[in-house]
């Protein structure tokens, strides 16, 4: 023992003139830090209920909870988050992985009682002190739990597809697919929003798991179009998919249309094994769009004897004639037709109704009837000199094309319309070595078309002439050519609160000349085959039915779908028409079956 | 009197053996005789560092036999985490060594990401390896008023926890959270360094510094500490392989192991430091070169501070987590924590669980083989001291 | 490396063989010359160091493979020593007279998995449990969860809906593809 | 021979052998009962709930924030809180989290043996609902089914500043005389001794350690 450590430990009074460690009031004097995890936030508006949080949670600390007020909101499952602070470890995963970023964590940190029943709180929507909190942890920028944006596709560049019928989109290979495949969170909001409710979530873990097969199953229990859906369809799933909120949607199309073409149609027999016990009841389809189409198969698969009118000489309806084979290649579309068509389905081709064959024939000889004819005739443009020979109708365009025919476009053209059919007839122009100007009344982001192809036409050197009202159909010099006189537009607010009006600025006008003019502002319905008593026994509207549950409609034995009865008017809407009238005549013919449930 | 080991009362360690030590459990003594007394010093005692408990066999008040008894703290980690997904895992695995949790969230890491094969940024490295150094200093100065404490040092004990906090807050700063951090996940880290942390850590680590002068001079420098500590718990070289010794523990006695400089992982071999070796190997030396190590952690994190990249990615490019399956594989990875080597062994099937993970902590052969070797012969006064001098974890123990 | 190996390989037969990463080695070696093996890597060859000692259940294939991972602090290498032993009462040889903590490990393994190490000390002692009545714990077959549930019981109150089924009830009942 | 206080209702003490049967005591518990005057009762409780002695057993992850709590920055001395190394002298028992079945033993051991008043707080999520180890074959999931709990703090773990206000409510329910766990061990006694017992296998110990 020396004196030098017997004395160095009383060195210790120094620190009594030093501040002390002690913080005076503990419980106040120091918040949790600013990114501290602390009780969570969730901003119920924003979330989408999509349940990644439930699924993260090691502790099984959140339940989805049904919150009234959210029910039925597009694109939201009408679920909340409800925390279990008996089981939370706040490690802020679910945070993380909160697919809409409305979920995030306060610093406050304490929460005392004396019942242990009380540790429960559904975040956003049960009153939280903590609720209002602008700290606590979020998610940093930069940092992921899944990837956010999505497999680039690999494209036709624009100069080589304008000169060509070849089909734009390349799709996936198997590997970029499974990466893809990767990012999908399997919340099932898509499943909801899709009209057919296709296993969205399902068949995408099949391309995860490589099992095309079984991916093929799942998608014909709610969709005998897949080939043609993973091409064209307008994919309203992907508007909703939770991983687009903060970055970009799950590519639900492609991934569909990759698990088609891994698929064989030789294999299709095997792989779905659809076997068919006759009951002996007959049924009529009108139409063999993918309303008739699907129809037809789901009644095939119950029993029905199918027979199918169609008044072209192919079957598809408008995604033959209406769709180029740049977007749908005229194989693909048939492999989705043939195999319903190998279940034993008959259609009768060139076969009109109210021309070939009376359609009360039709009610008195099948025991159920599907009308699914969708719309067919060109709207009018309502103004003068529309009837001028230079003025073609997009849909007659596009069907010339279908069938192989010489539109006669001319090389110079002008389209009017900003919906799909305006798009697909633009961009066949160019195809024909058109100089393509497209006319709209509205602004380009209020096109009704989609936004895919908007861009894709324009990268493939079409014009775009928004805010142009076409007034007068004018003939020009030459027998060839036809002239339009158009004005400037301004767009002008509703007062009542709807979208805004273009409004025609008579000093702007202008007068163009071109080869020929391509009308495509929509289509109507062509119901002349019903007689005028029966027109109004349906109730139909401006060439529209209102069917009722399943499809039904007044009259006992008929059923309707498809784009003249529902308000979307595309094929997947159309085709669950089908499938959901063919529930419905099941139901009508066989009630028996489902008297228990 | 004759102990086992063939040892006496004043001599504790007998430096004779060869490579082939004795691992013989000693001979059960004659209770009945009424000459020894059984006495249980824990799970419930203060002097015990974690929840764990000795069952001491007394001969006055000298330990003729200790044996260890753990399991108080077992949750079962490793079944645990065969059944939860990867991305799970790594929020359970910081509990398992409570006061040191960074060392369990890096090796689980590093573990999937090697076997996944994903490499992580640099500026995750960085921030991993501060992150570490971080957790060392806390853990360090709680130890080193675990070690106070045990001596009767209470002053040491309020200083260093005290200061800890301060560290803590940096961590909380930092990482979100005082004490289980869950910041180092598989892919990198969950977030870069806030704005003016830097000056606030740098500021904390001048203080350190400071207080651990101050330390070495009431506590390093205290004749009682010194009486006390001198001699107590020797553990001879002879004894480091056998009995799996790593760490301070080791390099106490000389032996220059550290896997920071040995097997160099994350931004270790950019750093500049030496390893701290002892000659002595008694509970003073491992308690004077932990105190070594402390100062060396402050340096590190000033160099980490210095050199680390402020900006860039802190996450490599992830799957999605939801569905992450990891190929088949195997791996050890270790990394020197503050009692030595800490290892995760992980095997992998291919599936989206892990197949077995097994976690190597010191602690393991620390409190159980050497504990009890190194405890007979010993005043039962002198017990925690020891406990606390080896440093062991009960958790990281029994899992 | 590899002159080691080849020299295993010749003299204990050992195989599976595969390089890990550069400084880790895994190789298989049957029971019976487990314990020589391992001895002579410690003894001979350097591997002086027992990082842990550890075991996988292949239920599926109805082995346990016990690991012991082997370091040799001068060549800064580790080798994993795999031996597989059958899942139904197989004792295993004893290494604690090599490593002062090996009895700990197997103490482990006996409660953990139920392998019998005869010789060990204190293998019968409990380690980490106290009073299990069920099959070893880290068992595959062992079901932790619903073991807790039944043991332990959860507080009531709680309920979760999946998102895909709450819609389709709320939404759209009579749609989608689950009708038959 | 059994040397009971009360003939009339004894525990059994079945786990223990027949020698050790005579060495403990196998009276069961009794109430607590406030005294007869009002403005006693009051100053007791105040006087308990200024000198609340905790017991220094760290039973899981909790035991790592005690120490800053008990050390100079939270300084919990002040609200006359003290560690007290043996149950005997200590009135506050916290469990710090989880509870594994062997440690659950030792816990009730030592709850019994801590002089009424006496009363628990539980630290984390694990005492609540199982927290981290829900799924754990070790751990219990509810501690209030083995051992009455006086007051809960959420958190994984609970900051010292947040057991400062735990304790600090502890103190508020003290005072107001509504801290009743001890009482509820005793009238349900039978019902809390038949849950250790289901989950603590190997039963030991005298049914009720005074």
């Amino acid at each position: 023992m020396n004196l030098k450590d017997l004395l160095s430990p009383f060195f210790v009074w120094q620190r009594a003139f030093e501040k002390p460690y002690t913080s005076i009031r503990p419980t106040i004097d120091r918040p949790g830090a600013p990114a501290y995890r602390g009780f969570h936030i969730n901003i119920a508006d924003t979330c989408v209920g999509c349940g990644s949080c439930h699924e993260i949670c090691q502790n099984h600390a959140i339940d989805m909870v049904a919150v009234e007020e959210y029910l039925g909101r597009e694109g939201d499952s009408g679920l909340r988050p409800r925390f279990d602070y008996g089981r939370c470890c706040w490690c802020g995963l679910c945070v993380d992985i909160c697919t809409a970023a409305s979920l995030r964590m306060s610093n406050e940190y304490a929460w005392i009682s004396e019942d242990p029943t009380v540790f429960h709180f559904t975040a956003g929507v049960d009153d939280k002190p903590w609720q209002d909190n602008e700290n606590g942890y979020r998610r940093a920028e930069g940092y992921h739990l899944y990837p956010p944006k999505r497999i680039e596709m690999e494209m036709l560049p624009a100069n080589e597809s304008v000169s060509s019928f070849e089909e734009v989109v390349k799709g996936y290979s198997e590997e970029q697919a499974k990466k893809e495949a990767d990012r999908c969170v399997e919340c099932g909001i898509c499943v909801a929003t899709c009209p057919a409710h296709m296993d969205v979530p399902d068949y995408i873990h099949s391309i995860r798991d490589g099992n095309y097969e079984k991916g093929l199953q799942l998608m014909y229990r709610t969709n005998p179009f897949p080939a043609t859906c993973g091409r064209i369809c307008t994919r309203r799933c992907e508007s909703v998919c939770p991983v687009g909120i903060l970055g970009e949607p799950v590519a639900i199309r492609w991934l569909k249309r990759l698990i088609v073409d891994q698929v064989d149609a030789s294999d299709y027999q095997r792989i779905l094994a659809d076997t068919i016990t006759e009951n002996g009841k007959k049924i009529a389809v009108i139409g063999a769009g993918p309303g008739g189409m699907s129809a037809a198969y789901y009644l095939r698969k119950k029993g029905y004897a199918v027979t199918v009118f169609e008044a072209q000489e192919s079957a598809g309806g408008m995604l033959r004639y209406g769709v180029p084979s740049y977007r749908l290649p005229d194989n693909d579309l048939d492999k989705d037709i043939d195999y319903i068509v190998s279940l034993g389905v008959e259609i009768k081709y060139n076969t009109a109704i109210g021309k070939d064959i009376k359609f009360e024939q039709l009610l008195e000889n099948y025991d159920a009837v599907f009308m699914s004819t969708g719309l067919s005739v060109p709207s009018s443009m309502r103004i003068h000199g529309e009837d001028h020979p230079r003025v073609l109708s997009g849909l007659q365009v596009l069907a010339d094309v279908a069938n192989g025919r010489d539109p006669g476009i001319g090389k110079k053209v002008a389209v009017i319309g900003g919906g799909n059919v305006a798009m697909d007839a633009a961009r066949v122009s160019r195809r024909f070595d058109a100089e393509v100007t497209i006319l709209y009344r509205r602004r380009i982001s209020e096109m009704p078309a989609d936004e895919e192809e908007i861009h894709e036409s324009q990268e493939e050197g079409c014009r775009i002439v928004q805010q142009a009202i076409p007034v007068e159909i004018v003939s020009a010099d030459s027998e060839q050519q036809v002239a339009i006189r158009w004005g400037e537009a301004e767009m002008v607010d509703d007062p009542k609160g709807g979208r805004p009006r273009p409004v025609l600025q008579e000093d702007r006008m202008h007068t163009d000349t071109y080869d020929s003019i391509i009308s495509a502002i929509g289509q109507g319905s062509n119901l002349d085959y019903i007689s005028k008593e029966m027109h109004e026994e349906f109730a139909i509207e401006w060439g529209k039915f209102t069917p009722g549950e399943y499809q039904h409609t007044t009259l006992e034995k008929v059923f309707v779908g498809g784009d003249f009865a529902n308000s979307t008017a595309d094929a997947i809407s159309a085709i669950e028409d089908g499938h959901h009238a063919a529930r419905g005549i099941d139901r009508y013919l066989n009630p028996a079956a489902y008297e228990e449930k | 009197m004759k102990l086992p080991f063939g040892r006496t009362t004043s001599s504790p360690i007998s430096t004779g053996h060869s490579a082939s030590l004795d691992f013989a459990q000693p001979e059960p003594v004659d209770l009945a005789s009424g000459k020894y007394v059984k006495l249980w010093q824990g799970p419930q005692h203060p002097g015990i560092t974690g929840n764990m408990s000795l069952e001491l066999t007394l001969d006055g008040d000298t330990i003729i036999d200790c044996k260890t008894h753990v399991g108080y703290l077992h949750r079962g980690f490793e079944k645990l985490m065969e059944r939860r997904s990867f991305i799970q895992n790594f929020t359970v695995v910081c509990r398992i060594a409570v006061p040191e949790p960074t060392f369990n969230e890096y090796l689980y890491s590093h573990a999937v990401e090697e076997i996944s094969g994903i490499e992580i940024p640099e500026r995750a490295t960085w921030l991993r390896t501060m992150n570490l150094e971080m957790m060392r200093l806390a853990s360090f100065l709680m130890w080193i008023g675990g070690q106070g404490g045990a001596f009767g040092q209470y002053t040491v004990a309020n200083w260093t926890l005290a200061y800890r906090d301060y560290v803590l807050d940096l961590f909380e700063e930092m990482t979100g959270a005082r004490i289980y951090h869950m910041y180092i996940v598989p892919g990198g880290v969950r977030a870069g360094l806030p704005d003016g942390f830097e000056g606030r850590a740098r500021e904390i680590m001048d203080g350190a510094e400071k207080l651990l002068d101050q330390i070495e001079r009431v506590m390093f420098n205290n004749t009682v500490f010194k009486a006390r500590s001198k001699g107590l718990a020797i553990i001879p070289p002879e004894m480091i392989d056998p009995y799996g010794i790593v760490g301070p523990n080791a390099r106490a006695c000389g032996v220059k192991r550290d896997l920071r400089k040995d097997e160099p992982y994350l931004a270790y071999d950019q750093l500049d430091f030496d390893i701290v070796t002892g000659t002595d190997s008694d509970a003073y030396e491992r308690a004077y070169l932990r105190l070594q190590e402390t100062r060396q952690c402050i340096s590190l994190i000033r160099q980490c501070l210095d050199r680390m990249p402020m900006d860039g990615a802190f996450q490599a490019d992830m799957p999605n987590v939801l569905h992450w399956k990891v190929p088949a594989g195997e791996t050890y990875v270790k990394a020197e924590c503050t009692r030595g080597e800490y290892g995760y062994y992980m095997v992998t099937d291919g599936s989206e669980l892990v197949r077995r993970v097994h976690v190597r902590g010191p602690s393991y052969t620390h409190a159980i083989a050497v504990m009890e070797r190194l405890a007979v012969g010993n005043n039962i006064a002198d017990i925690a001291g020891m406990m606390v001098s080896l440093h062991t974890y009960p958790p990281e123990i029994e899992r | 490396m590899n002159d080691l190996m080849e020299r295993l390989q010749r003299d204990f037969g050992v195989d599976d063989i595969t390089v890990r990463k550069p400084a880790l080695t895994t190789f298989r070696v049957k029971k019976d010359s487990a314990e020589t093996l391992i001895r002579e890597l410690r003894d001979r060859e350097g591997y002086t160091h027992l990082n842990f000692m550890t075991c996988i259940d292949y239920i599926e294939d109805g082995i346990f493979t016990l690991v012991y991972m082997l370091h040799n602090y001068d060549k800064k290498l580790s080798l994993g020593v795999h031996v597989d032993i059958s899942r139904e009462n197989e004792d295993m040889v004893s290494i604690h007279t090599l490593w002062a903590q090996a009895w700990t490990y197997q103490r482990e393994l006996r409660e953990m998995y139920g392998i019998n190490f005869p010789g060990s000390p204190r293998l019968e002692e409990d380690f980490c449990l106290e009073g299990w009545d069920d099959i070893p714990p880290m068992r595959r077959e062992f079901d932790t969860k619903e073991f807790s549930e039944q043991r332990f019981g959860h507080r009531e109150g709680r309920h979760s809906e999946e998102p895909r089924d709450h819609m389709k009830v709320e939404l759209y009942p009579n749609r989608g593809g689950d009708e038959k | 021979m059994k040397n009971s206080l009360n003939t009339d209702d004894t525990l059994e003490n079945s786990g223990l052998t027949e020698e050790e049967q005579l060495l403990f005591s196998n009276a069961r518990p009794r109430a607590y009962e406030p005294y007869p005057i009002k403005a006693v009762e009051d100053f007791a409780n105040w006087a308990r709930a200024n000198s609340l002695w905790i017991l220094a057993f760290g039973t899981g992850c909790g035991a790592i924030e005690l120490r800053p709590l008990m050390t100079a920055r939270f300084d919990a001395n002040r609200f006359g809180v003290a560690g007290r190394p043996t149950p005997r002298q200590s009135s506050v028992f916290i469990i710090g989290g989880y509870a594994s079945v062997k440690t659950l033993k030792r816990i009730i051991r030592s709850y019994e043996q801590m002089q009424g008043p006496k009363f628990v707080i539980c630290l984390g999520i694990c005492p609540i609902n199982g927290g981290m180890y829900f799924d754990s074959y070790n751990t219990i999931n509810q501690f209030d089914q083995y051992i009455p709990v006086d007051l809960y703090a959420t958190g994984c773990m609970p900051r010292p500043e947040a057991l400062v206000a735990s304790i600090m409510a502890l103190q508020k329910k003290i005072k107001a005389g509504e801290c009743d766990g001890a009482n509820r061990y005793v009238e349900n006694f039978d019902w809390y001794k038949a849950n250790q017992k289901k989950v603590i296998k190997n039963w030991d110990m005298p049914d009720y350690n005074w």
